[in-house]
């Protein structure tokens, strides 16, 4: 099964599995900053898909992939800013960043 | 004979990988190469310790090291070897692992942002086409290394150390690329050995180096603040202040991790020198026409030294900034010019030859240059500082 | 703010950077151990006591009246009065110290002892190399090693041990004067009593 | 598929696990460091070697550091009372494995419908200028709207007003 698996499949099964571990530390951590890491991890999986897909893909030399992947990096820096601004934010009122007890919507 | 001289090294590397089977020829070439560079640049970090501690001393009216060996030539073997058989004390509330990592991750990135530099004529490592924006990778995942070692030693001078050190490399780190992004822009690659090729002409004997541009002029000078600051050097060495925070983010280390760090911040305060000669001064051209028989590389490593004298002689001089005086110095002096200063080269670009443009840009760029200084800083004139919770 | 500030400072380093090579100002410091700046006239570091003459003990002028013992701030001068008299530099059977130990290691060369010694005994040599393996013992210096002469004391301080000369040569003859004239009055008298009873006669 | 794939893979798989399954934040972060590091290689891999390197820059330069700056300002470095994972950690892992199950099925089954072209493409920045300045100007001015006000609105929204609670 394994055997035959040509070098795009590698690549996306790689992705796939960096997207089910950022989606299983998203799920299960209870610390908020590393739900962010989790969602850093599968955005990157998906950079990589992007990039692989473009590599392998029928005309390279359109760039799409590629582009899109350097698009995708940008906008993920800034939601890693934002988010953990608000993180910030709400361990200042809070004073905890433990997922379980934050289940006010007061403050 | 001339050009072979010029080319010395390069006809070494070949003649030293004919031995090789086909198979292992580029292996070995690139193997050679990188044994080389991890030879010549902490021998150079010798040559600079010693030039530093002579030159500081020279001037403040006392002689050097002079003990060891004629002259205190053979101090850096000293320190050295001090170095290497000084206890290496870990205190045991700190985290190991990171602890042990922290320098060895540093030296690694420096030493690999040399791959890029054009050390003379086709004497680069890896001939990147992305050559600038790889070094500036590697430059910038430095920081992580400084926290690291800030973090594992559980003590609250070099937390606070790592911190400072981060936060001014991060903010100065801006300034850098921006002013090191004109040149890119006026050359139109970011090919480090493309950029030094542009600057490799001359007319009437004068080099077309792009310190000798308005713009360039004023990148290079954006650039030498950045990159002193991005060392920890000189004026803005804060976060090894002995002063107040004994030594910063390696207070905790001792013996060899200590001299990974004091080789990690020379190396790379000699690479960064290096690219501040590859884009602004030329690389390995000669600075006159006629003075193009001399090889290439000398003048690369004479750019180099030139520029570690500079850093010791701005060592010598200035006192160190306080914190909320550099932030203010970074983010509402160098970065706002540093930006003017990516206009005025698109306005240099866009004007065609001849005299008028030398007067605008360089007009556009003094005029800014007294403006920001007197009134952008007048509330900040380094005066008092402002306290949020103390009245 | 427009920089001149740090050119001046460069300008400033670089003049004394190029001065060293060149003119002796510029670079002040010497190789310590071979060459050697003469010390000052009023240098002082530790203290010593001054004796007269040839032999040390009985030239010593110190007269174990431990005001500088007293006096010491750390505490370091240890003296213990002798039994016996011995004449001092005008001739005067005075108490001279048993025992007079500095511990070098607990003296601040402050000059406190010299400023209240009466019989300019004790003065501050400069001598400052004294390191020594033993860190108790070897700092205790004992009568004998603090004793040194006069002459050394002039090669020292010469102006200041010229002055402390000129004033014991004074008292000296001044003292002279006195016993001098207290022997003529002596004399006066005895001769006096000796004629007295010859010329008690003569006067009835 | 050569070794070095696998090597990176596997590096970038271990320091992806790590990042979750460790227990104090701070090494967490050092983990996310290295998988950033292989999926940096894995793009040189593939020849991106502008994204590769702009991943560099951007994730171990940047977020790597605001996270970790992050965990130190929310004392995250100590470990917390209860248990680092939540209560329901077995609903979380059951719906990763179901979400890798149909990903990794999708992606073997596939095999003949995938583009193979082996062809290297060389891709040289000089177009990727092109490209951003031609034809993607759009996402490009767009993008840069988006981190400006993603800039100010992190500073807005971690700064500290003066009146509320210290």
């Amino acid at each position: 099964m394994i055997g035959h698996v040509t070098a795009l499949q590698g690549y996306l099964l790689l992705a796939a599995v960096l997207f089910a571990i950022g989606l299983a530390g998203a799920l299960t951590r209870r610390n908020a900053i590393l739900v962010l890491i989790g969602i850093e991890l599968m955005l990157n999986a998906a950079n990589l898909n992007l990039i692989a897909f473009w590599r392998y893909g029928p005309h390279p030399e359109a760039l799409t992939g590629m582009m899109f992947a350097i698009f995708s990096i940008a906008v993920a820096a800034a939601e890693a800013a934002v988010g953990l601004g608000l993180v910030i934010h709400i361990y200042r009122f809070t004073q905890t960043t433990d997922l379980g007890q934050m289940n006010r919507m007061k403050g | 004979m001339i050009k072979n001289a010029d080319q010395i090294f390069v006809l070494l590397q070949h003649w030293v990988m004919s031995f090789f089977p086909h198979a292992l020829q580029s292996l070995v070439g690139v193997l050679l190469s990188v044994v080389s560079i991890i030879c010549v640049f902490p021998a150079l970090f010798a040559i600079s310790v010693l030039l530093e501690r002579k030159g500081l001393g020279r001037m403040q009216n006392r002689l050097g090291p002079n003990r060891v060996g004629p002259l205190g030539i053979l101090q850096p073997v000293a320190d050295g070897l001090k170095s290497l058989t000084k206890e290496d004390i870990v205190p045991t509330s700190a985290d190991a692992v990171v602890h042990f990592l922290a320098p060895v991750f540093l030296v690694v990135i420096v030493f690999m942002g040399y791959a890029v530099l054009p050390m003379g004529r086709n004497m680069t490592l890896v001939n990147l086409d992305a050559g600038l924006l790889f070094f500036f990778a590697m430059g910038a995942s430095t920081e992580l290394s400084v926290f690291m070692a800030g973090w594992s030693s559980r003590n609250k001078y070099s937390l606070l150390g790592a911190m400072r050190a981060v936060a001014q490399m991060i903010s100065y780190e801006i300034p850098m690329l921006l002013a090191s992004l004109v040149v890119v822009m006026m050359t139109g690659s970011m090919n480090l050995g493309r950029i030094v090729d542009v600057q490799n002409q001359y007319t009437w004997g004068l080099p077309h180096w792009y310190i000798f541009t308005p713009w360039g002029f004023a990148a290079f000078l954006l650039y030498a603040t950045a990159t002193t600051a991005e060392s920890n050097r000189s004026p803005f060495d804060l976060p090894e202040g002995e002063s107040e925070l004994v030594a910063g983010y390696f207070t905790e280390y001792s013996g060899f991790k200590f001299a990974l760090f004091f080789l990690g911040e020379y190396v790379g305060m000699l690479s960064v020198s290096g690219l501040g000669a590859t884009l602004f001064l030329g690389g390995w051209s000669a600075p006159l026409a006629i003075l193009n028989w001399v090889p290439s590389w000398i003048w690369f490593f004479g750019k180099v030294m030139l520029s570690i004298c500079v850093f010791i002689w701005l060592r010598g001089t200035l006192p160190r900034l306080r914190q909320d005086q550099l932030m203010n110095f970074a983010w509402k002096f160098v970065l706002p010019l540093s930006l003017l200063n990516l206009i005025v080269a698109g306005l240099w670009r866009f004007m065609g030859e001849g005299l008028t443009r030398w007067v605008v840009c360089s007009a556009i760029l003094l005029v800014a240059y007294v403006v920001m200084a007197r009134v952008g800083m007048r509330k900040e004139r380094f005066g008092p500082r402002s306290y949020r919770y103390a009245e | 703010m427009f920089g001149e500030g740090i050119l001046k400072g460069l300008a400033e380093t670089a003049r004394n950077f190029a001065g060293s090579f060149v003119s002796a100002d510029r670079l002040t410091t010497v190789q310590y151990p071979e060459q050697r700046i003469a010390p000052i006239e009023a240098t002082r570091d530790f203290p010593f006591l001054v004796y007269d003459g040839a032999d040390w003990e009985a030239g010593l002028r110190c007269v174990a009246c431990q005001i500088c013992e007293k006096e010491c701030p750390p505490k370091c001068i240890y003296i213990e009065k002798s039994a016996d008299k011995k004449p001092d530099y005008t001739g005067k059977p005075q108490i001279y110290p048993a025992r007079f130990d500095i511990d070098i290691s607990v003296c601040m060369s402050c000059q406190i002892c010299v400023e209240v010694c009466p019989f300019e005994a004790i003065k501050m040599d400069t001598e400052f190399e004294l390191s020594t393996t033993d860190r108790f013992g070897g700092l205790l210096y004992d009568r004998k090693e603090l004793a040194k002469s006069n002459e050394h004391y002039h090669k020292i301080h010469p102006t200041e041990a010229a002055e402390v000369d000129a004033r014991l040569a004074e008292e000296k003859a001044k003292a002279e004067a006195k016993a001098k004239a207290a022997a003529e009055a002596a004399a006066a008298k005895a001769a006096a009593t000796s004629a007295k009873p010859v010329g008690g006669e003569i006067k009835a | 598929m050569t070794i070095v794939f696998y090597l990176i893979a596997a590096i970038t798989i271990a320091g992806a696990l790590a990042a979750m399954l460790l227990k104090s934040t701070v090494h967490c972060a050092l983990a996310l460091t290295i998988a950033f590091a292989g999926l940096a290689v894995q793009f040189l891999e593939l020849d991106a070697q502008f994204a590769g390197f702009a991943q560099i820059l951007v994730y171990i330069g940047a977020v790597a550091i605001l996270v970790v700056f992050a965990i130190l300002l929310t004392r995250g470095s100590e470990a917390p009372k209860g248990g680092v994972f939540s209560k329901s950690w077995p609903a979380g892992l059951a719906i990763a494995a179901m979400v890798f199950a149909v990903l990794g099925w999708a992606v073997l089954s596939s095999t003949s419908v995938l583009p193979n072209e082996t062809a290297k493409p060389t891709v040289s920045v000089l177009e990727i200028g092109n490209a951003l300045m031609g034809r993607y100007v759009l996402p490009l001015e767009i993008i840069a709207v988006l981190l400006t006000s993603a800039l100010i609105g992190a500073v807005i929204v971690a700064k500290h007003e003066k009146g509320s609670a210290k």
